[in-house]
This record gives C-alpha cells, structure tokens and sequence, in this order.
C-alpha cells in the first residue's frame, strides 16, 4: 500500500536494482556466473572469437614480412583504413572511463551496474587500437623511437611538436591509468570472490589477485579517496586522449583536418560511440547472464539519452564544418567539403550522416528507446556510422588536397579488411576471459548503492505512514 | 574460514619483491653497459689474411700511414694499398719471408688479398676522410694509436654520439695538419686552446645536421 | 689506356660482388631475410616477383649496423695510375638516336658507369641530355640482355661463332646472295667497314632501314633542291615559328638542341625582352602543341592542303591557289599566320614533321626560301653518309628477294627488323627462308628468334665506335666498361666476316681517325678528340640550294581528300621510341607527357570522335568534385581508369586497342604509337601494350587515310601518373600573356591575394650563409621528363611496376605535372616539374614524431632515411605531395648486374621509409668539400648542379645560393614572374616558379586561346 | 575464566570479533565502543564503505591526497624539463622554423606525464598506506570471514587495547546487538 504510494510517487526515482533482492542475493547473482561450471557455448564463443583473432595475427605478421604496400594506402592517401581503426577503437575506448570517472564525480548512481563492464571495454578497445599506430609504421622494429628512450648510441630524442608523439604520451597514459583504475574497482570483489572459493586453485589464485583485501574501514578510508582522485584525473583525462587523436588531424594544414572544431567534436563522436558499443554488449551480457535485475532498463534508457545527446552535437559538428568552410571563403576549404558530399566518396559521406545523425533522433521517444531490439540495431547502425565518420574525414581529406594533379582514390585489399575484422575478435576473446573469470558488476559499488538506497527507502516509508495518520 | 596464506607468507612475498625490483634494476644495468657502443662497438680485431704488424711498419719502422692509404687527403676513402705498394719493398726485403707468400701469390697471380674491414660505418653514413684529415684531424681521433697494434682493432665506438661529440666540438682533436699522421705527437701547449685558433684559421664549423652525413 | 682501366676496375667490381655473393655471411643473412629465399617479397602482380631474389652487398652493407658479418676489401694488384677508389670519373662518349649522334659524359665509379649527362662540349649537347640517353644506363645493366652467341635458339661459346664465321666468310665468293640489313650507317669507321665489305664482295647488298625513318624528308629535299640536304633550323634565331605536324620539342627532336635553342627564344628577363611566337598545326596533342602560343588541331592528313593555302595566302611561287573548302576559322588562321610570317622576313620558320609527305617538306623549303628564312634561321649542308636510295623501297626489295629464296646469307645489325619492318613484307616468316641468317643485336629479339645465329652486341657504353652529329660534327665513341657479356661491336662482326684490315673495335676507329689527322702529332689529336668528345673540324659543308618552284607547285596539287575514313598516325613514343627501350624500366614507367599514361600505349582520339564511335569517355577536363562534366564525360578518378576498346582494321589485318581520350586531338584522328607489345623481350616489356606495327604497311608506313575503326566489347585498364587534368582554377601553375606581362608586370602576383602572413614564431634565420634555392621557368619547360629520369638515376630510385603505379605508389621524385586550360575545343595545356619544395616552415618536418626530416642551416629539407620509421604523417601534411614512400621493398628484387647501376653517393632506401628530393644533397657536400680543400674558398655560382637541372635540355631549372646577389637564382627570383605555389600557406617555399609568358597573336586572340 | 594477563594477551590472541547483519548497527555499536567505552584500537570490517563508520571508531583522516599532489607535480617538472633537454639542449635541430622550445606543443605531453604520475601515485599509494599486499591477517581466522564480504559488518577490538577484557569486551559488543561475536587468536 504504502509502497505502492512510493512507488507512484512521481518524485521518487525508479529503482536501479529490481526485484528489491537481498546483498546476498546480489552477490550470488554476480559470483554465480564465474563459480558455474563453464558453458559448452563459451567454449564454442571464445574458439570462433580466438581464431578470428587468429587472422589478425597472420595479418600483421604478413604485414610486417611485406611492407605497408600489402594494404592499398598509396600517395596520396597515406593513411586509410590504418588510422581510422585507431582513431574508430579509441573512440569506442571512451565510454568505460567516461561512466567511471565523470559519472562518478555527478554521482550518478545508476553507473555502478555498468562501470566494471564498460571499463573492461574500454580496457580491450584500447588494446585493439594500440595496435594500429605500432604497425601501421612502415618499420615497426623501429617504433619505440617514438617514446622518449634515453638513448647512448644516436643521442636523438622524438620530435615533441609532433602530434604523433602527443599521441604516444595520451594512449599509453590512458591505457595505463584505465588499467589500474579498473583493478582497484576489482580488488574488493575479487575478495568477495576469494572468499567464496570452494576449490584450492581458486582461493590461491584470488587471493593473490585480491592482495589481501579485507575491507577493513581504514582500508577504506584510503581506498575511497584514490578512487576519488583517480576519477577526478581521468576526466580531464578522458577528454584530453580523444582531444589529442584529434590533434593529429587539427595540426595538419590540410582542407577538412586543420579545424578547431575537432577536439570537442571527437570527444563527442567518441563518447557516441563508445556508448552505442556499451549498450550492444550490455544488451546481450544481461541477458545472457540474467542481470536484468542489476542491469535494469533504467541504465540501458540513460545510455541511450547520452547517444541521442552526443549523437546530435555530432550533427551540429558537422553541420558547422560546412558553414565555416563557406564562411571561411577559403577555396581549399569549400573544395574538400562539396567534394566530401557529393564527390567520389559521396557515399562514404550519406553513410555516416544518416548513421550518426538521423539514426539516433528515434531516441526521442520513449517507446523506442526502451526498445531492447531497437536500441540494439541503433547501437550497431552507430558503430558502422562512426567507423565511416574516420574514413571519411581521413579518406576525402587525403584523396583531393591542394594539388589536383596529387590527387587519388582508395582501394582497400583484402589484408586491409582482414586485419580490421581480426581486431574484433580480439575483442571480444579478451571479453569472454573478462565474463568468464572476473565480476561483470561492481558488487561493492552495486552494494554500497543499495545500502544508502535502503536507507532512503525507510525514510520514505516513515514519511508514507505519517501522511497515512 | 580456513587461511587460505600462512601465517609466514608476507615475510617472504618482501623478501621475493626485493629480490624481484633487484633483478630488476641489474637486468637494465646489464642492458645499458652492454649495449652501450663503447663496450658493443669496440674491440673488433678479425684475423687478417697476412699477419701485417702496423705496429713493425708504422710504429717502430716509422712508415708514414700516408705511404700506404695514400687517397686520405684527396678522397672520401681511405685507399687499402694495392699489393703493388707491399711488393715496392718486400721484393728487397724478405722477399722469401713464408709470412708474405699470400702477397708473392697477389703479385703474380692478380688475385687481390682479401683484407678483412674492421673500421665499418653504415652504408647510410657518408664519411670522408680528406676532409676530415685536412681540417686537421688526426687519424688516431677515430683509430687509437695503430702504431703499437700488431693486429688492428677497433678502439672508438664510431657511432653517431661519436661522430656528434667532435662536431659539437672539435677544437680538442684538432691539429696542424703536417701532425695528422703522427699518431703520438702532443702539442707543447693547451690543445683546447690550439684547437680553438685551428677553427678560426680554417673557419671550421662541423655540421650537425642530418644531411652533413646521411644522405 | 682507358680502355685497360675500366676493364680492370670494372672486372675487380664484378668479382667483389660474386664473392660476396658465395660468401657464407651473405647466404646465412640472405635466409635470414627471406626464409622463402628467393620467391615472391613482393605481392604476385609486380613485376619483380619474376625476378629472382638476389639482393647482395647493399642490404647487407645497410644490416651491418646491427651485425656483424665478415667483409672484406679487395683492393686492386697493381695499383693504377691516377686512379683514386670512390672517386668519380667522366668520359666523353655520343649515343647515337634517330640517326644522328649526341655527346655525352658518363660518370663512372670505380669502374661502373652510373650516370649519363650531356657534354658541354659538343655543340648538339651543350650539356643536356634526353630520356632516351639517361635511361642507357639501365639499358647498359639490363639484366634479360643477350649474354653469348645463340645458334638455332641454344646458347653457344664465343669461340663456336668464330669458326662459324671464318668458314663462312670463306665461302662467300663474290658474294651473290649475301645481303646486310643495318640501320642508318652513321659511323664514319663503320661505313669505310662497310665500303670494304662491299668492294670484297661487289654482288653483295647493304640495305639500311630504320622504322623511324627520315624517308620523306629526304625526298622533300631531293624534290626541292635536287638533292639530299640536312635541314638545320636555327629556332633560337627565329622570331616567328609555325610548326606543321612537327613536333620539334619532342619525338621529332633527334638531339636535344632545337629545345635548348628554342628556349633561349622564349627566356624574358625584363618586361621589355623580345620573345619569339610559336604556331603549332597537328592532329596529336604534342609537347609542341603545348608550348604553342597558338596551335589548332587538324588531321595530319590535311596538312598537305593547308601548307599549300598558306603558301597560296604568301603569294609565294606560281601557286595560286584560292583556299577552299576550309572552315571560317581555319582560313582566319592561316591570314593570320601568313602576315605574322610575312612581317618577319628573314626571321621567320616553318618546319614539318618527318610523317608528313615529301611534297609538303619541299613546299616547306620553298616558303622558307621565298620568305629569306633560308640561309638565316633555316640552313642545309651536305652529308657525307647520305642515303640515296629511299629505304622502304630497299626493304620492300630485300623482302621480294628473300621469300623468292635468292639470298643465302643475311647479315642483319640491329634494329630487330623483323618486329619493326612493315608488317606486309612479313620479314619474320622470310628471314627463315635463308640458309644462313646472323643477326647482331643487344636482346634475344624476335629478329634474333628468327635467324639462325643471334649475337650478343656490345653496348654503346661498352664499344668503341663514332659517329655524327647531325651537322657532321664527329664524337668518338670510347667504352665506360668492358662488355659485360663479351659482346661484339657489328662493325667487329663485319670486319670478321670479310676480312677487314682491322678486326679490333679499338683498332677499326683509332686507325680509321689517325689517318685523316695530320702524321705527326695524331696521338695528341686522338687523345684530344677522347677527351673531349669532339673531333675539330669535321662538320659537312654547309650550301646554300635554290628550290625548284615549279616541281614544288607541282607536287603539291592536293589529292582528292578521302575525308570519310578515320585517320590512323603512327609516331615513335617517349617510352620505348620504336621498341627498342621497351625492356628499360625507367622509360616504361615515366609518363607520357600529354596523356600521363605509363606501361601502356592507346590510340588516342578526340572526345568529340570518341562519342562518334559510342566509346565511354574520360572528361580530362572534368572539374571540380563532380563525377561527369556537361558533356557527360567520367572523371578518369572515379572511372578506376577503365577504358573501352576498339578494333582499328587496315586493308585487312586489324589490331585490337585501348582508347584513350584526349583533348586537342584532332577529330577524325587516331594516334597510335608504335614500339609496343613485344612478344620476344625481356620481362619489363611483357604485356606493356599493343603491336602497332601489325597495322603498319609499306604503303602507308605514318599516315593512314581511311582506317576501319569499330568499338569492341571489352575494357583495358590503362595507368596514369596524373588522374585529374584540370587545376580547379588554383594559382598553381600561373601563366599570362606577354602583352598583359608588359603592361602590367604585377599580374602574375596578383592572380593570388593573400592577407599578410604571420608566425606564431619569429621567423628561423637564414641570412647567412649558402642558402640554396632553386627557380623552374615555366615559360621555358616543354615537358619532356628528362629531369625526371635524371634524377631517378643520380637517387636511386626504383622502378615499382604498372600495378602499382596504379595503386599510386609510382616513386619519381620530380613529377611533371600537365594541366589543360583553356576551351574543351582547343585546349592548351602547361607543364612543370614539381620537387620537393625545400619549404623554409616545411610542414612536414613539424610532424615527424622521431625528427627524422629537419631543416639544415643552408635551408634544405634533410631526409635522414636511416631514422625514418615511416608513419607517414609527413606526406599527408605535404601539400605538394611530393613525398614518396617505399610501400613494398622495391629494391630487395634488383638483380646483381643491375645493381652496378647505383650512385654510390645516394642512400639506397630500405622498405618502410620516405623518401624525398633533397636537391641532390649528395653534390652539394662533394663541392663544398672540394672548396674547403681548396682553402675553404667560395662556391661558385653553377658550380653546384642539381641532376634536374644539368640535364634540362630548356634550361628552365636553376639552383644556387639566394643568399648571394649576383647568383643566377636569385636574379631570377627578382623577377615579376616570380611566384611561389601555394606560397598562400606560408610555407616560404625555396623553390619557386616563373611564370609562363604565351607571345599571343592579338588577332587570333579574339577567337580563341 | 580467563583473566586478563598481557602475557596471554600479546601471545595468543589478536582481538574479538563481532558480526552485525546491518551496517546501522555495526556503526551505533562502534560509536558506543570507542565515544562511550573509549575502546580505540578498533577496525570495522565490511563488503563496502559504511558511512560514518569512520569517525564512529575514530579512523583518521587519509594522506593520500597529499603523496598524489606530490608525484603529480613531479610529473609535471620531468616532462617539462625533459621536452625542453631534448629540443634546447642536448640536440637543437631546426624543425619546421620553429623555435627549439617552446610552450604550446609541449602542453600535451607535459599534462599526460602529470596525469600518469598521479595515478601512480594514487593507486600505489594507496596499497602502500593500507600495507597491501598482506596475504595473512589475524581477522582471516574468524571463522565465518567469509560473510564479511558478503553481507555482513564485522566490528574488531583488538587485544592489544588497554581496555581490552576477553569477556566484558566479547559481552559488551553481545549487548550491542551483534549476532556472533569470536575470540580470534594473532
């Protein structure tokens, strides 16, 4: 009765956890999953994922035995399908860290069933797209020229105003701070899973990864404030890797890269993507694992506003590129932009507008967006969208610069589609380790949430009966 | 709960990260030392086909290096002698020694000796010696004294530090040139100081850019 | 002396590497390298998977930083005489092309020649050289050359051919049956051989044939003048110029003069300089054509009516002639040509093309004489090897001679006839009707398939030989290496067969030279003639001929036009001439000036013809980022260069051909070039496209009426360099006219307004110091890629293949860039080479993650390849896009022999790096080394030259210090022509344009551009 | 009957553990223990941060900000100093016309180094300050430890406290509601 008052409350917010399950209950929920035997049908997952990992081995390695010729970049599209993988799993690598660090610091509640999950993404993402920048070097042997070796034998040091070497400072950065900052989230439940471990193996194994954990109050105390600082860092972080890969471009003095639109505008089509790629994994994860209880429609919703949100300042970004380019009066400019729209990579162009833009106004409705097949499908379309807004800018960029008689067309080889369908299954291999052997959710977190939730409620419960009297 | 770690196991997982971090450190110590050029680089001395002692010829017979690498002051190559210039004095002297039969057999035969090359720059790096040798560079600024080797070695790493370090600042290996091939010889003052006219005299000014040797 | 030098170096270089080779380092690294050893590095469709893998000292060389395999020196025995290891030396030797001879330098390291540059010395070289002969070194080292004497198909020993050849000479009697087929014979030694074997032989015949030949013109001579003359023109003296079909600036040039001569007419210093005007009348879109100030296009088949309408319009001779038939515009033109010439008396010059028929080269004579140009810009001598006897018919004669069986012995030298001659003698099947048949040639042909015995020839650069300039003037031709194979001179091999007095090249030449110089100090003559590539004194005799008006006039009554057929041209083409180039890598892969097409040759037609004939068509005048043009015409860059195909039947046999579509062809009128689609060659001419000689008839050897051309349903892909032909109306290549230049001089630098341009930084100084900087006069270039070759052969640089210039990788590091301007209907076009533009802020620098491109402090944009670890940010951020990069590992497939080739003084580039020009940094540290040597004096100005720039036979490239004032370059840099491209991007750019000057007609100048 | 010798104590036993099912109580009853009864060598053990817990048993204040602030800024200097050696100092190379430092392209770099320090120093700080890794601790033989990372509060009164009795500690914290309470030996 008074529950129901609650409930119809309109002030009150839905709850994140459905069901009203006990702590217990939640942790057998998520513990569950990595104690069962393993499935026949992950077995089945991770062989296919891993031999299609398989071909991006035989890819790179073909690769650096022959030379970057083996893709189709040629003068004067030096960089093609290379960079915008990079630039395509960086973006995506956005996400995790974004719902960690930045919806922690506005205390979004509703994170905490999604970070753990969304920073492992971010953590495979960014390990497919460290691998573009290492070979799409036409001497990968050499590569570590790159990072600032001391060196006795050449004393040469990196160019620091490339923005090449900004971006060797960004991603290893961000790979490094993701990385930790996902296993401090882990250490608790690693615990939790440690202490549950029935089998010698498992208890070792846990344990060591749990160093010790035991969730002493001193323990937290510290523990709740590196957590506070490693969010507070990453968020400018988080906005500067993306702002950085955009430097690349930005930096140039080519018609359609040399923009000051282009950091804000990444880090908007990046935090677009990387949603889109959290929701389509999100959406299948839940259900696979039966944690709609934990992974409520609530955050799916939520993800999916922040698509339509990004989404749309993407359009603008692209809307405004073409009025500077006219309002610029620069030829070059104007040039690039009609040629992007309705020259040879015409439809590389429609592609990416009807996929970014358009796709996710359906958003708007609520119906639609808490539409579990729609928001998959929307989800997929914007991955293939943002793939192409790379190619495009890097493709017609490149292909019709100043000089006509310089100018070119791009034929992607075989190689080259290869190598980007084996990063996926890289991917997703890491992911099926990630499901199979570490927490999807942040028990803790999820616990903690629901502690100062219950809290709440009792409040409101004392507050229903007064009005009752 | 049953431990799952006794009682001792911290003690020992300290003792074992120490041991791990010192690992750690002495591994890239090893590293740098030797991969550093002065230890990588040097000490290359193969065994020649002829056993030719500079340290006899140069050193305590005192032939000018010149007689034999004779192109240094024109040229970017620093000539091998042909076998011609070993038999101008060994038809005279020795000319039965069993040590120099290799070289009889050049002579008559036209089959060049095969020499084993020890001071070896990359094919990417242009050095050439008349320049170097006629701004008053002595040849043991990049080969040590080879006039008291019996065999030839390597003594100066010749990389591109190497190379670096004198053209920042060659005053301390320079000298008159009518010195250059006297290997031993030491100025009667200050050879910073010497250097330091030599530059003005000549307007030496090394370069320091990529072109200056790679090209 | 020489000759005893090069063997001995040449030789010991050749034994070092095969000793390299065996050695167990070399083999360890080599399956280091490549575990599949020899196969497939590169992917299948290049050309080099077919080439086996032999790459020795010079990747292992550039490993040995890392490890260290034994290598050892092989200095030389007996130590030679001035002789210094490294240093570079130059020879004087002539190529002979087209018929004529052209001196040259050979640079020769350690007994490798490496490098071909014009002789300053030798009055038709003046120091610039063609494509033909800077691509001879490749020619000299390559690999697929004939390497022994072959009998009946099977390699045999040297000494096998001999016997053979003295019992033959033996049994040759008076000679009855035995003929010599040679080319033009234009080696004074070789023709006294010749006189010899013919006086020993009085039955035998000696017939000469060139595929290329000059036939026509020397009947328009003998029509004219009663005799065979050679034609001088004088073009640099020449005020007004009208080109008819003739294109002088490029395949009809037989050496380099006429260009540098013209270009010295068309250099404007101040406003105020005199500049000489070119008309141009051809059906092709020549290199010519483009240079024209005014050109229209016409079927090279009318030319003959228009040469005698335009002698009509200058009253000249009896002919009086009304003009008929002609369009509105045409008769305009040729007022307005008439009164230009008319005005210029004396200073005036009309030339024809060699396809053109006799009538019209005699009508070009008579003109020429009736407008006092004769004696003045135009002037004749008298050959001493001249050729009575017109060589189709000679040829046709041997043909009757050899299918009915009366010739027991044919001696053919050179010239792979039996793949050139017209194809209705069909010599190929005739050859195999003698019972002895020898053919002397460099590759194993199809003459060389076809005779019993084929041998190896000598290359120029390994032979001693001689031979004319076209004014008589003669060279000496000295070897730069001994044979590589042993190969035998045809003079050796004629001396051999009939028993000349001297049997030895060397001695054929010395002794025929010696007698004629003075007894007493012949030795010092000879040695002076060597050294400088010139023999004193041996021009022709120059004569000053009347023209017979009369049989002129005569001749020149044009037939009844049979305008309804398709025109079918043939002409030699840049690549392979007339096939004999077809196996050199350098030459296929440069592009074709006017259609930028590389490996290929198609028949090219105009796009009003080619919608005539239905034919899919390439707008080469497309703007803009639209797909099609108003004419529907498809941007070649979206069409992936697929080009439809036609058969083209003439009088029965037909020939299957891409099309290519260019503008300024004329409609009704197909080119087709000749020298393509060998079958008997070696593997870079395979399937570089079609036989144009299977349509080539005695009858109509050039200009063919009335071909049969139908569409086919099939489609080719063809290759170019340059995809789009137009500049989207960006000041990239600015021109104007010489009146407008006079009147306001400032039009050049105001075709681009630029706000003032700040950077963020000061600005670095360059103030001090050699700062080099380098100008290219466009008013002079007449694009013909002869830079381009030159620097590919000073750098280095490798040939990647037709697949993969196709994907975009080709390496030149100066591409000529050609542009067409104007209307669709009379396109004009302008060409340049474009390097490396050695920016003062080079944007490519700033984003080089590991500094591996840098600024020196004389203002060059260094290239250390050795750091590079090819990311190629610096392309992308180039706006000239004149970085290139090595996608594959062109260099791992060159074989050993061709290896000989490389400049020692030039990084050769592993897979994976950039590449650049880089002014040829090589020469400018040589030369500033030499001067310090020399007591750190001064540079000279011109001292240094940039390969490009020696060999530009226009002059139009200058290179030099801009620091000093009185340097050529900075005087030109003073200039209002003076422009930098894209200088809106602050990229202070150290080389910089001079903008192209058209001296137009104002007359014409209402009509049309 | 144990008595409450310092022998015994420091020997054998490391405290008494108590198990509460809400972190409500786990709190009130350790704000009795340490204001009330003045107990202060207390821990609270628990699945996840109990607020308050902390100045209910007198926890102090985290240091942890000032070590980041510290590595962050040297972060900060390295880089810094390290882009300006490079390009000014040890090699000058012209590049671009541009001068050898200069601050506008150094800022990206020189924000990421501060930014890896800082979290270096925030995570391995914090391991450092909680001693982590310690694969034994004496609360690791409660015998249902388990649940204290599950769903349940433990409060711990260490042996070494002055005020510590084995049994009116163990019935003190009984009283407070706890549902099991255990001696635990060191």
């Amino acid at each position: 009765m008074a529950d129901l008052a609650v409930r119809n409350d309109p002030h009150v917010r839905p709850r994140l956890v459905e069901g009203d399950p006990s702590l217990h209950q939640v942790t057998e929920a998520v513990s569950s999953i990595i104690e069962t035997r393993t499935p026949y049908s992950w077995w089945i997952a991770i062989a296919i994922t891993a031999s299609i990992a398989g071909v991006l081995k035989l890819c790179l390695g073909w690769l650096v035995y022959n030379g970057i010729g083996v893709w189709g970049n040629n003068q004067p599209i030096a960089w093609a399908w290379d960079i915008t993988n990079f630039v395509f799993w960086i973006g995506i690598g956005h996400a995790g860290t974004l719902i960690s660090a930045i919806l922690f610091l506005f205390r979004q509640k509703w994170r905490t069933s999604i970070n753990r999950f969304a920073e492992a993404m971010t953590l495979f993402a960014v390990a497919c797209a460290g691998i573009f920048p290492l070979f799409h070097t036409g001497r990968p042997w050499r590569a570590y020229w790159l990072f600032p070796v001391p060196n006795t034998d050449l004393y040469m040091w990196p160019n620091f105003r490339s923005p090449l070497v900004w971006d060797v400072f960004a991603v290893s950065t961000y790979a490094t701070v993701s990385a930790l900052f996902w296993y401090v989230g882990l250490v608790p439940d690693l615990a939790t899973i440690r202490d549950r471990a029935k089998t010698k193996g498992r208890k070792i194994a846990y344990g060591v990864l749990s160093l010790g954990w035991r969730g002493s109050a001193r323990h937290w105390r510290n523990y709740e404030m590196a957590y506070l600082v490693l969010a507070g860092i990453s968020t400018p972080l988080v906005l500067s890797v993306h702002s950085v890969v955009s430097f690349d471009f930005a930096a140039s003095l080519l018609p359609g890269w040399h923009t000051t639109i282009f950091p804000p505008y990444f880090v908007a089509g990046a935090i677009f993507s990387g949603f889109a790629m959290v929701v389509t994994l999100m959406v299948v994860a839940r259900w696979v694992f039966k944690v709609e209880h934990l992974v409520t429609m609530k955050h799916l919703e939520n993800m999916n506003k922040i698509m339509l949100a990004t989404g749309t300042v993407v359009g603008y970004a692209y809307a405004s590129e073409f009025f500077i380019a006219w309002y610029s009066g620069n030829p070059y400019e104007k040039f690039t932009f009609l040629n992007r729209a309705f020259g040879p990579y015409w439809w590389a162009y429609t592609l990416m507008v009807s996929c970014n833009v358009i796709s996710p106004q359906f958003f708007w409705f609520k119906k639609l967006r808490t539409s579990i097949p729609f928001m998959f499908v929307i989800s997929l379309v914007v991955n293939v969208g943002m793939w192409f807004e790379r190619f495009v800018i890097i493709g017609t960029s490149l292909h019709r610069d100043f000089m006509p008689s310089a100018w070119g067309y791009y034929h992607p080889t075989i190689i080259d589609m290869l190598t980007f369908f084996g990063t996926f299954g890289l991917f997703l291999t890491l992911f099926l380790l990630f499901l199979r052997f570490l927490p999807m959710i942040a028990v803790s977190e999820v616990k903690g949430m629901m502690a100062t939730q219950k809290m709440h409620d009792a409040h409101l419960e004392a507050v229903a009966q007064a009005v009752e009297h | 709960m049953a431990l799952i770690f006794p009682k001792t196991i911290d003690q020992y997982v300290r003792i074992g990260g120490a041991l791990v971090a010192v690992m750690a450190l002495g591994g890239i110590g090893a590293y740098v030392y030797f991969s550093h050029p002065l230890v990588a680089d040097t000490g290359y001395s193969p065994v020649q086909p002829v056993p030719y002692s500079h340290k006899l010829h140069a050193g305590t017979l005192g032939i000018d290096c010149y007689y034999c690498h004779n192109t240094v002051f024109k040229a970017a190559h620093a000539a091998i002698p042909a076998t011609e210039t070993c038999m101008n004095c060994h038809v005279r002297v020795k000319p039965q020694s069993a040590r120099l039969e290799k070289v009889r057999n050049s002579y008559a035969t036209g089959e060049p000796i095969p020499w084993i090359q020890i001071h070896k720059l990359p094919d990417y790096v242009y050095f050439n010696h008349s320049a170097h040798i006629n701004a008053g560079v002595s040849c043991v600024s990049c080969h040590g004294r080879i006039d008291q080797m019996m065999e030839v070695k390597q003594v100066k790493p010749l990389n591109m530090g190497f190379c670096l370090d004198c053209h920042r600042n060659p005053a301390p290996n320079l000298r008159p040139v009518e010195f250059v091939t006297k290997l031993g010889w030491q100025p009667d003052r200050d050879p910073e100081e010497m250097g330091r006219e030599i530059i003005a005299a000549k307007h030496i000014n090394p370069p320091t850019n990529c072109s200056g040797c790679h090209r | 002396m020489i000759q005893i030098k090069t063997k001995q170096t040449g030789k010991k270089y050749w034994r070092s590497l095969d000793q390299l080779a065996q050695t167990p380092a070399f083999m360890e690294w080599l399956h280091r390298e490549f575990p599949s050893s020899a196969e497939e590095v590169i992917d299948g469709a290049s050309r080099r998977n077919v080439l086996k893998l032999m790459a020795a000292s010079f990747g292992l060389a550039g490993l040995t930083a890392c490890r260290r395999p034994v290598e050892h020196i092989l200095p030389n025995v007996k130590g030679v005489e001035d002789y210094i290891p490294g240093k570079p030396y130059f020879y004087a030797t002539a190529m002979v092309h087209n018929g004529v001879a052209q001196g040259l330098l050979a640079e020769v390291n350690d007994g490798r020649p490496t490098k071909i540059e014009g002789n300053p010395e030798h009055p038709f070289s003046l120091g610039a050289a063609n494509v033909f002969q800077q691509a001879a070194i490749l020619g000299l080292y390559d690999p697929d050359r004939a390497r022994s004497p072959r009998q009946d198909g099977k390699d045999v020993d040297w000494k096998v051919l001999d016997d053979a050849l003295k019992t033959l000479s033996g049994s040759l009697g008076q000679g009855d049956g035995l003929r010599f087929l040679s080319e033009s014979v234009t080696s004074p030694s070789f023709a006294a051989v010749q006189a010899a074997a013919l006086a020993k032989f009085p039955k035998a015949k000696w017939i000469q044939y060139d595929a290329i030949s000059q036939d026509e013109v020397r009947a328009g001579s003998q029509l004219a003048f009663g005799q065979q003359l050679v034609v001088r023109p004088r073009f640099d003296k020449a005020k007004v110029i009208l080109a008819l079909d003739s294109d002088f600036l490029g395949l009809d040039a037989d050496t380099v003069l006429s260009v540098k001569e013209f270009s010295r007419g068309r250099k404007v210093a101040a406003e105020t300089d005199e500049m000489s005007r070119l008309y141009v009348v051809e059906s092709r879109f020549s290199t010519t054509g483009a240079t024209a100030d005014h050109r229209i296009k016409m079927r090279a088949s009318e030319i003959k009516a228009f040469v005698s309408d335009l002698a009509a319009a200058l009253k000249v001779g009896g002919n009086e002639l009304k003009v008929v038939g002609q369009g509105d515009k045409k008769s305009k033109w040729i007022e307005a040509v008439a009164k230009d010439l008319g005005a210029n008396r004396g200073k005036g010059l009309v030339v024809a093309g060699p396809r053109q028929p006799a009538a019209v080269h005699a009508m070009v004579h008579l003109i020429n004489q009736a407008l006092g140009n004769a004696g003045e810009t135009v002037t004749y001598y008298k050959s001493t090897l001249e050729q009575t006897r017109p060589q189709l018919e000679a040829i046709a004669e041997l043909a009757g001679e050899l299918s009915k069986g009366q010739v027991s012995t044919l001696v053919i030298l050179g010239g792979n006839p039996a793949y050139s001659a017209p194809v209705d003698l069909d010599l190929a099947a005739n050859i195999k009707k003698v019972a002895t048949s020898i053919y002397v040639g460099l590759d194993v042909d199809e003459t060389a398939v076809a005779c019993k015995w084929s041998i190896a020839e000598a290359h120029f650069l390994e032979s001693w030989g001689d031979a004319l300039a076209p004014d008589g003037t003669a060279t000496i031709q000295q070897p730069m290496i001994a044979p590589l194979y042993y190969g035998r001179t045809q003079a050796e091999i004629v001396a051999a067969l009939t028993g000349y007095k001297d049997q030895r090249p060397y001695d054929i030449v010395r002794n025929y030279w010696t007698a004629k110089f003075a007894k007493g100090d012949a030795d010092k003559l000879w040695r002076h003639a060597l050294h400088d590539g010139v023999i004193p004194n041996t021009t022709f005799a120059e004569v000053k001929p009347v023209v017979d008006a009369k049989k002129v006039n005569g001749a020149i009554q044009p037939a009844a036009q049979s305008a309804s057929g398709m025109e079918l041209v043939f002409t030699p083409n840049w690549a392979t001439w007339d096939g004999r180039f077809a196996n050199n890598g350098w030459l296929q892969e440069i592009p074709e000036p006017m259609s930028k097409i590389t490996w290929d040759n198609a028949a090219l037609v105009s796009p009003a013809t080619a919608k005539q004939l239905g034919l899919s068509t390439h707008g080469w005048m497309v703007k803009g980022y639209k797909a099609t043009d108003t004419e529907g015409h498809s941007d070649p860059t979206q069409a992936g260069n697929f080009v439809d195909m036609i058969q083209i039947e003439v009088d029965g046999r037909t020939l299957e051909a891409p099309v290519f579509v260019q503008p300024g062809q004329a409609d009704g009128s197909i080119t087709l070039a000749l020298g393509y689609g060998r079958t008997e060659c070696g593997h870079v001419a395979k399937g570089a496209g079609v036989n144009a000689y299977k349509l080539r008839t005695s009858k109509a050897p050039w200009i063919v009426a009335d071909a049969k051309v139908s569409k086919i349903a099939k489609q080719y892909q063809i290759v170019q360099t340059q995809e789009h032909g137009t500049m989207e109306d960006r000041p990239l290549l600015r021109e104007s006219t010489l009146a407008e230049y006079r009147k306001e001089p400032n039009v050049i630098k105001e075709m681009l307004e630029v706000p003032e341009l700040v950077g963020l930084y000061g600005d670095w100084d360059y103030s001090k110091g050699n700062q080099w900087g380098m100008t290219i006069d466009l008013n002079a270039c007449v694009g013909c890629n002869a830079c381009t070759i030159a620097c590919q052969a000073e750098n280095n640089i490798p040939i990647v293949g037709k697949d993969q210039v196709n994907r975009g990788r080709e390496m030149h590091w100066i591409r000529m860039d050609r542009y067409f301007v104007g209307d669709e209907e009379e396109p004009q076009a302008v060409m340049s080479p474009v390097p490396c533009m050695q920016c003062e802020t080079a944007p490519c620098e700033n984003v080089c993650p590991v500094a591996a491109t840098t600024h020196s402090p004389e203002g060059l944009n260094d290239m250390a390849y050795n750091r590079c670890v090819g990311t190629r940010y610096c392309s992308n951020n180039c706006p000239y896009k004149v970085r290139r990069f090595n996608f594959l590992a062109w260099n791992y497939g060159t074989p050993e022999v061709e290896m000989m080739k490389f400049n020692p003084d030039v990084t050769v580039r592993m897979r994976g790096v950039m590449e650049k020009c880089t002014y040829c940094v090589q020469r400018i540290q040589e030369t500033k080394i030499q001067a310090k040597l020399e007591g750190h004096r001064p540079i000279k100005d011109g001292e240094i030259q940039t390969a490009c720039q020696q060999t530009c036979p226009a002059d139009a490239i200058v290179f030099g210090n801009i620091n000093d004032p009185n340097s050529g370059v900075s005087k030109l840099k003073k200039q209002k022509r003076n422009y930098g491209m894209l200088e809106e991007l602050n990229t202070k750019p150290r080389t910089t344009y001079l903008a192209k000057l058209r001296n137009t007609n104002e007359e014409l100048e209402a009509k049309h551009g | 009957m144990h008595t409450n010798t310092p022998e015994l104590r420091d020997k054998t036993i490391y405290g008494v553990v108590a198990e509460f099912d809400q972190p409500s109580k786990l709190v009130a009853a350790g704000r009795v223990v340490h204001h009330e009864h003045g107990y202060t060598k207390l821990d609270a053990i628990s699945p996840f941060p109990v607020h308050g817990i902390d100045d209910a048993i007198g926890v102090p204040r985290s240091i942890l900000g000032y070590i980041i602030f510290c590595c962050g800024s040297i972060g900060f200097i390295s880089v810094a100093s390290l882009i300006y050696w490079a390009g000014g100092i040890s090699y000058k190379l012209v590049i671009g016309g541009k001068p050898l430092f200069a601050w506008e392209p150094s800022i990206p770099p020189i924000f990421e180094g501060t930014i890896l320090f800082s979290a270096f120093a925030a995570v391995f700080g914090m391991f450092a300050i909680n001693k982590l890794p310690q694969f034994y601790h004496p609360v690791f033989n409660y015998e249902r430890f388990g649940v204290a990372t599950d769903d349940r509060y433990l409060l711990v009164v260490e042996a070494s406290d002055p005020k510590f009795d084995i049994v009116d500690t163990q019935r003190l914290l009984e009283s407070l509601g706890a549902k099991h309470t255990e001696v635990v030996e060191a």
